[in-house]
């Protein structure tokens, strides 16, 4: 046994956030910590190798590492064990690895000076990257995200470490350059390494990991074989969590509670947007990054717009808020010119098309607390006084927070909240379309499961019309009616969602398709357990 | 493909082609622009000095009108302004700063005997700020007592006029204990309470920045890579916290170096070293303006090849400053 | 014929607490070689000695350049570049002899023609500005004879004429040709016991031994070339620095003591301490009679009975200067008339009650007396440059009994040279402070002879006469006993009447230095400290 | 000499320690400056020439100096004019450099171009120095000295007011504003101008302290108010001949500056750091 760990206890300053953990990976086993953030998952993987932060106190009944009890480690002992026992993956190579020293330094330096030339190149063959040689003398920013968190994974392995932990290897990455990672993984527990796998994704951990344990709150709920826990949980919350992944099966239900959604009220014939052969060009040497994009949208219908970064799905938002000037084509809003206008005359239509964007919290001005940030939207519509509160109060009671919500910071919310108080900010003067560029990926998978609904509720019951920009296809699929699919600022397939994703034409759709993690199928059982409330 | 993800790509990647030589270059050029604003503040300056230029070159011997003519023919004062300004920048070109009415010698010459002490100084102080600076930050970053003291020491240097400083140095250290010499400029003995009491104050503010990039950086997730890879503390925060840090500091000191040039001013005055510091003083107090301006033009010149300096050194600390090789 | 001044002067006004300079000499034979450095409180505003009017410079630049005539202590004339000199019956003419062996460093030799040179040079204003004005306007003609005699023809009788042409410091002829002529510098040669060879502003002057020097004046310590090999003079201009580097070891010598720091080396083992009185005008405050409320008389007599002079020397300089009450130096061997003294009495009363009588009875707000709703102010105009001797902090005293006793508001105005020489020029100032050292009576006629007739220090712009009858009648008369009578009473006209000034102090020259430093002496009669030819050093042990 | 403290931090690291004890002896130079005969009977510029160079006692608990001036009184009434120098020049700079900053900020382009060159051109001489040649040509004495510090530190308030506008105008909640539909002059004054000019008083703060030390240095090296004004920095000038003997009266008033400055340093410093945390 390579990891024996029974009752794991790590506080700071008096507050448990890991409490009777038993943990035990066998060698060239895959063992999944899967949890939503503040599960505690990736301390518990830190104080595998010691690095569990300052301040933190780790106490266990039993802590042995490949034979060696740990408990009575001091930093000496843990130096000798880290590297050449463990090797640790971080998410995000680009910040993960030192940005200002060479691959190949950073190689020598994992291998504590020992690694040659030669064995770095190696190495970095190792783990996939062609042209190793000349991958040795670039820095970080130099490479792609994918090559970069390949270079990340040889450094940890450059000792031969008997256990790799990954600690959300793939969350920064587009889904395509993160299914190759996943087959790395893959490769390496074929060529027998053990693995301790870190993720707040169910999908990601189905098909790679041998064993699972689902942590909430710093304890595990449940824990078993990958298969057996996907297929038939036992613990309400692993099912909520496997509920909350939004699938083609989840389309028309709400993911929270499995009930039918309200039936949308979409209008054909009253097209609200219209985009013509959009062009943006940026930067010195013009290059597109919207090329040709066109489509309509119609009242009361959700069109999504998916595409991984860099693909011009943001920039697409942005001419259709008015925001950015297309170099070419126009977009109508109701058949009245939009992108035409002046700012002093669209400023007078504002009011109609409404913004939700990522990042909620830089969206709220940081002095302002929610009665006054959800109440600004109406200064354009002229609703003042009285009824503006009374407009507040009601937006904020249709998004689930309560009148105790006027005066608070938005610094003081959950993330949960701050996008809700973001979509009620976006509902109050009552738009006939409404943007929202990627409202929920920063969310965990059951705040997600919540704003989505949340969405589709009210879209539904006030019949606007939603652009919504996502790089997550399984969203994409939950919650729109068409979809266009985006690369390199084309469009490059485009159709009503169901039959797009199941037949998918253009290789680079069935490319994305391929790259989401597929959960097996389950018997789905109703939650006897109504969500929290968001307060 | 391309690296952040929330970046459009598009604006990214070809504009970063030969940036920083551009940056440089810029650099050099609004330099120039600079200097040629100094220049010209000189001359126009030269032009509206309170009092007619002769009665300044008379100084205390009495006015005569044979004096007055003598003194007109010698400084050519009847050409029109223009030609003046196009012999002002001419001369200035070839290192001619003029004569000082007042001392009656050579700008040029002057400002050259005076270089040395005053570099010896600064250089002096600029290895104890950065000395400081490094061993306060490397020493006390991320460790709570240690950087609380470390933090209000410096606190207390930075807010320390250094004139008072030094007068508190030499009471301490050359009249009560008489370890150190009170003046001169001969002995490496006599430069260490003159640069103690200028680079002190500038090694604290340094120190502060140095010890915040530090503890960015190690708190930096490639700070736990780094660790899990069992490298040691010392060697996490000098080989690779240190140069993360280094980059605001070396912008910070490069922009200290001109207030060291300044500090200089006082500093000299206190432990009555000669120098630049010394001649600006009376120049200005005897309201020199050729003298003045010349410090002036030369200050604005170390500031150009400072902050080119700096920028090169931050091209060698940060290879994401440089032109993308890929 | 050999006019000797046989009028008995002060010998030696010196304070030299273990005996005479020549003391020093005896305790061990000197040694040849050595490096000495020596810190000094004023930075030249020239190293041409001829346009240089800063006395404490003289001690340096004594180094380099040398006069016709040395002085003995009681004001005789001795052999020095000239080896005899005669004045003619009517005082017109002066022939000097000079020396045919005397070479300028740079090579030129010591001749008729270029002391003939000097002096006519020194008429240009071009080259000279206002000393052009001053005693060498009165040669009329100088002349080669032969080839090492001069003649010096003068219109009439002027009698301090001798005491300039004595001791004006001849320079190589070469130096007329050289763009460093009127900075001075290496350039410009000299006869001098040592060479200049490098200058830095601010920093320091460095001179070497002259090898071929042969001529010492007959005042000298001993014949032949210098001792000490090299001579370096460090500007330090703050007195507790100066104080610091002597007693750190930093230099060996240094010049301009503070009081305070006297103490330090009076009576002790590891310095020696000198000091002598300076020849010339005392330190005094010169108050305008043509501008703003000195005007009247009855406000100058106020004034210099409202300030407590003898108060504020002691505490400003702790008791180590001397009091001054005349228009020249107590040591003067000619023309001191000390019953002047004790003559200005601290009495407040009477200032309040002139300045009451005068109708300056009103007081404003900040308690200062006014007439006519105008304050009694008076502003002291003190040219920055010239700023020494805690002088500074001796004119705030000033102020300070001015207002404290009398009510007067006496401000000070720390001016640039360009602005003083404004202000003096057009005379729109209260009171200028100052002290000169030129020595028979050339200091009186700088500062009593109208403005346009030589008064070029004329400071209290006085043009009574009576002042340049008095004057014109001293000068044009050789006989010392006739000349004294008149100097004394315009000391009496000047001072005790009309309260044209308020002496203060006489400035003296304070020399300490470690006691391995032998030889360091003051000039004869004209008291300054002497070059440092005759300076040796022990050999450190 | 001077610098300035304002540097980007986190919270967490700018607990500053003493901040009750800052707040005090401000309290204490602030009644100094308004009314310094609470403080101290003594006249600051009465000489007495029987008692000059007493050291500290009783009666003259900072001691007399070469004049027989009571320190204290000197130290007291010198409160007045360090703090006048320094609040009046650090105001005179923060006005004009956040006007041009948000200026430069707003307008962009040709405007922003012309205020940047020329900021760069200030800027570009140590701030010191440029104050000596501001000086050279006006000559010394307060007026001037205020005129000529506060000049010299306009580009330090301008620069980070426009910084401050250009990251303010392209975030987030602004360009969420612009889709509301809210008029630009209202954008400015309600969402622009409040943050690109938040840290304009922190800036200040921290400003006055290296005014003071400045204000101070000039008027060490004679350049200040005319004597026998008791200011801080000429009295350390004055007394700096008597170190020797007469230890107090140079000593004293630079510790004053000193605890001054401190006290101004921590006091912004931790408003700074309250500041930071609110916006972490």
């Amino acid at each position: 046994m390579l990891v024996d760990i029974h009752n794991l206890i790590i506080g700071f300053d008096g507050t448990e956030v890991v409490r009777g953990l038993d943990l035990t990976i066998q060698r060239g086993e895959i063992v999944a910590l899967v949890g939503e953030s503040g599960s505690g998952k990736s301390v518990t993987a830190r104080s595998l190798v010691g690095l569990a932060g300052p301040g933190a106190r780790v106490t266990a009944d039993r802590f042995i590492i490949d034979g060696a009890d740990v408990t009575r480690f001091r930093e000496r002992d843990w130096r000798a064990l880290r590297g050449r026992k463990i090797g640790f993956v971080l998410q995000d190579a680009l910040v993960s690895l030192d940005p200002l020293r060479r691959i190949g330094q950073q190689l020598a330096d994992a291998s504590r000076g020992r690694a040659s030339r030669a064995e770095g190149a190696a190495l970095l063959a190792s783990v996939g990257m062609r042209d190793a040689e000349r991958r040795l003398v670039q820095y970080p920013h130099q490479l792609s995200g994918g090559l970069r968190q390949r270079a990340l994974i040889a450094t940890a392995i450059a000792q031969d470490p008997a256990l790799v932990i990954a600690d959300e290897p793939t969350t920064a990455l587009d889904a395509t350059v993160q299914k190759q990672i996943l087959d790395l993984l893959r490769q390496r527990r074929r060529a027998g390494q053990t693995l301790l796998l870190i993720s707040h994704d169910l999908a990601i951990v189905a098909d790679l990991a041998d064993r699972v344990l689902v942590m909430r709150d710093g304890e595990v709920v449940e824990h078993g074989p990958t298969a057996h826990i996907l297929s038939a949980p036992a613990h309400p919350y692993t099912r909520r969590l496997l509920d909350a992944i939004p699938s083609p099966r989840s389309r028309g239900t709400q993911l929270t509670t499995g009930q039918r959604l309200l039936p949308k009220r979409i209008d054909p014939l009253h097209v609200v947007l219209e985009a013509r052969h959009l062009v943006k060009r940026y930067g010195r040497d013009q290059v597109a990054a919207v090329d040709d994009v066109s489509f309509t949208l119609a009242a009361g219908e959700a069109l999504g717009i998916v595409g991984e970064s860099g693909s011009g799905k943001t920039t697409v938002a942005r001419i259709v808020l008015g925001l950015v000037e297309p170099d070419d084509g126009r977009v109508e809003l109701a058949g009245q010119p939009w992108s035409a206008l002046s700012e002093p005359e669209r400023r007078l239509h504002r009011a109609g098309i409404q913004f939700i964007a990522q990042d909620a919290l830089s969206s709220f001005d940081p002095r302002y607390d929610v009665g006054r940030i959800v109440g600004e939207t109406l200064d354009a519509v002229g609703v003042f006084g009285a009824a503006r509160r009374r407009r507040v109060l009601e937006v904020l009671d249709a998004v689930r927070l309560g009148p105790s919500f006027l005066d608070r910071h938005p610094r003081e919310l959950s993330g949960g909240q701050r996008q809700r108080v973001a979509i009620a900010r976006a509902f109050a003067p009552r738009p006939r379309l409404l943007v929202a560029d990627e409202p929920v990926s920063a969310l965990d998978v059951s705040i997600q499961a919540q704003i989505l609904d949340l969405l589709a509720e009210l879209q539904a019951t006030s019949g606007t019309s939603l652009l919504f920009i996502s790089h997550d296809l399984g969203v994409v699929q939950h919650l729109t009616d068409r979809v266009l699919v985006m690369k390199e600022g084309r469009v490059v397939e485009s159709g009503e969602v169901g039959s797009v994703l199941a037949r998918p034409r253009h290789p680079y759709t069935q490319a994305l398709l391929e790259a989401l993690p597929s959960l097996p199928a389950r018997v789905r059982q109703p939650d006897p357990v109504l969500e929290r409330s968001a307060s | 493909m391309s690296d952040a993800a929330l970046l459009e790509p598009a604006i990214a990647a070809p504009a970063r082609h030969g940036r920083m030589l551009r940056q440089v270059a810029g650099r050099v050029a609004s330099g120039l622009v600079v200097l040629w604003a100094a220049v010209t503040l000189g001359f126009v300056s030269l032009q509206l000095a309170p009092g007619d230029i002769v009665s300044l070159l008379i100084g205390e011997q009495p006015r005569t009108p044979a004096v007055e003519a003598a003194i007109r023919a010698e400084w050519g004062l009847g050409d029109p302004v223009a030609v003046q300004y196009l012999r002002y920048l001419w001369r200035v070109l070839h290192g001619d700063f003029g004569r000082s009415y007042i001392l009656q010698t050579d700008v040029s010459g002057l400002i050259a005997s005076q270089i040395w002490p005053t570099a010896k100084l600064t250089a002096a102080a600029l290895g104890v700020a950065i000395v400081f600076a490094v061993l306060s930050a490397v020493t006390t970053a991320g460790r709570s007592w240690a950087r609380r003291v470390a933090g209000s020491v410096e606190l207390v240097l930075a807010s320390t006029p250094s004139f008072w400083l030094g007068i508190v140095l030499l009471f301490v250290f050359s009249f009560t204990l008489k370890l150190l010499p009170v003046a001169g400029d001969r002995t490496l003995s006599a430069l260490v309470l003159p640069a103690l009491s200028l680079g002190l104050a500038l090694g604290a503010v340094v120190g502060q920045v140095l010890r915040e990039g530090l503890e960015r950086a190690l708190e930096e997730p490639f700070a736990l890579t780094v660790r899990s890879w069992g490298t040691t503390g010392l060697v996490l925060r000098v080989r690779h916290g240190l140069r993360h840090a280094a980059l605001p500091a070396v912008t910070l000191t490069g922009w200290l170096v001109g207030h060291l040039l300044s500090g200089a001013v006082i500093t000299e005055q206190v432990f009555g070293r000669p120098g630049l510091g010394r001649v600006t003083v009376e120049a200005v107090l005897g309201q020199d303006l050729p003298v003045v301006l010349a410090v002036a033009i030369l200050s604005a010149a170390v500031f150009v090849v400072t902050s080119t300096a700096v920028d090169i050194l931050s091209l060698l600390l940060d290879p994401r400053l440089r032109r993308d090789r890929s | 014929m050999i006019t000797r001044r046989t009028l008995a002067g002060l010998a030696l006004a010196l304070a030299f607490p273990h005996g005479s300079p020549h003391a020093w000499a005896q305790t061990a034979q000197p040694r040849a070689g050595g490096k000495l450095v020596w810190a000094v409180e004023t930075e030249p505003t020239t190293l041409n000695p001829q346009l240089n009017g800063q006395d404490k410079t003289k001690l340096y630049l004594r180094n380099v350049y040398e006069s016709l005539l040395a002085r003995t202590a009681d004001g005789g004339y001795v052999p020095w570049l000239a080896t005899s000199h005669q004045v003619s019956g009517d005082g017109t003419a002066y022939t000097f002899t000079l020396r045919d062996d005397v070479t300028f460093s740079d090579g030129r030799r010591l001749d008729a023609d270029a002391v003939v040179l000097n002096f006519t040079r020194l008429k240009d204003p071009a080259y000279s500005g206002g000393i052009s004005v001053g005693p060498v306007a009165r040669l009329a003609q100088a002349r080669a004879l032969d080839a090492h005699t001069v003649e010096f023809k003068l219109d009439r009788l002027y009698a301090p004429f001798l005491d300039f042409a004595a001791s004006l410091e001849i320079l190589s002829p070469g130096a007329y040709g050289s763009p460093q002529l009127k900075s001075g510098g290496p350039d410009i040669a000299g006869t001098g016991p040592f060479i200049l060879v490098r200058y830095a502003r601010g920093q320091e002057i460095r001179f070497v031994r002259n090898p071929a020097y042969r001529w010492v004046p007959a005042t000298a310590g001993h014949q032949g070339p210098a001792y000490l090999e090299e001579v370096t003079y460090r500007f330090l201009p703050e007195s507790s620095v100066r104080t610091g580097a002597l007693t750190s070891g930093q230099v060996d010598v240094i010049e301009g003591v503070s009081g305070n720091d006297a103490g330090l080396f009076k009576g002790s083992t590891q310095f020696s301490y000198a000091t002598a009185l300076n020849t010339g005008t005392p330190y005094s405050l010169f108050w305008n009679t043509t501008y703003g409320p000195t005007q009247e008389p009855a406000v100058r007599r106020a004034l210099n009975a409202a300030i407590d002079v003898d108060a504020v020397l002691k505490a400003v300089y702790r008791g180590q200067r001397t009091r001054a009450w005349g228009i020249t130096s107590p040591i003067d061997p000619q023309f001191y008339d000390r019953s002047i003294e004790g003559s200005i009495a601290f009495d407040p009363q009477r200032a309040n009650r002139l300045l009451d009588e005068a109708g300056w009875a009103a007081r404003d707000a900040a308690g200062f007396r006014t007439k006519d709703g105008k304050r009694l102010s008076v502003e002291v105009v003190q040219a920055q440059a010239t700023v020494r001797d805690q002088r500074d902090v001796l004119l705030q005293a000033l102020q300070a009994q001015a207002r404290q006793n009398a009510g007067i508001d006496l401000t000070i105005a720390y001016v640039d040279t360009g602005t003083y020489a404004d202000r003096r020029a057009s005379g729109r100032f209260g009171a200028i402070a100052n002290s000169n050292t030129p020595t028979d009576a050339i200091d009186i006629e700088n500062h009593y002879l109208p403005l346009d007739r030589g008064g070029a220090l004329n400071y209290s712009r006085a043009a009574a006469p009576e002042l340049l009858a008095w004057l014109q009648e001293a000068a044009g008369t050789l006989d010392p006993k006739a000349r004294f009578d008149l100097y004394a009473r315009l000391q009496r006209f000047a001072i005790t009447d009309q309260a044209y000034a308020l002496p203060l102090y006489e400035p003296e020259d304070q020399v300490a230095a470690s006691t391995a430093v032998h030889g360091i002496g003051f000039r004869p009669f004209k008291q300054l400290p002497e070059s440092a030819h005759d300076i040796w050093i022990e050999p450190r042990t | 000499m001077s610098v300035t403290l304002a540097l980007p931090a986190r919270a967490r690291q700018r607990r500053t320690p003493f901040p009750h004890a800052a707040a005090l002896f401000l309290l204490v130079v602030a009644i100094g400056t308004a009314w310094p005969q609470v403080l101290t009977a003594y006249d600051p510029i009465a000489a007495d020439p029987l008692q000059a160079q007493l050291p500290p006692s009783a009666v003259h608990w900072f001691g007399t100096d070469q004049l027989g001036r009571d320190v204290f009184a000197r130290v007291v009434y010198g409160a007045r004019y360090s703090m006048l120098i320094g609040v009046s020049a650090v105001g005179i700079a923060a006005v004009s450099g956040t006007l041009l900053g948000l200026a430069a900020g707003l307008l962009r382009g040709l405007a922003d171009e012309t205020i940047s060159r020329v900021l760069d051109v200030v800027s570009s001489f140590p701030d010191l120095l440029l104050v000596l040649v501001l000086i050279s040509f006006t000559g010394p004495g307060t007026s001037n000295l205020i005129v000529a510090l506060g000049a010299a530190s306009i580009p330090r308030f301008a620069r980070v007011v426009r910084a401050q506008t250009f990251v303010v105008a392209g975030s987030g909640f602004v360009e969420q504003a612009r889709t509301f539909g809210l008029h630009r002059a209202t954008l400015v004054t309600r969402h622009i101008l409040p943050h690109a000019a938040a840290r304009v008083p922190i800036l200040a703060t921290i400003g006055l302290g290296s005014a003071i030390i400045s204000a101070a240095g000039l008027s060490f090296l004679g350049m200040g108010p005319p004597r026998p004004t008791p200011e801080w920095g000429s009295m350390l000038a004055e007394g700096r001949n008597y170190l020797r003997v007469a230890w107090w009266i140079s000593v004293w008033p630079g510790l004053v500056i000193t605890l001054t400055v401190l006290s101004v340093n921590a006091l912004g410093r931790r408003w700074q750091a309250a500041f930071d945390g609110r916006q972490a």
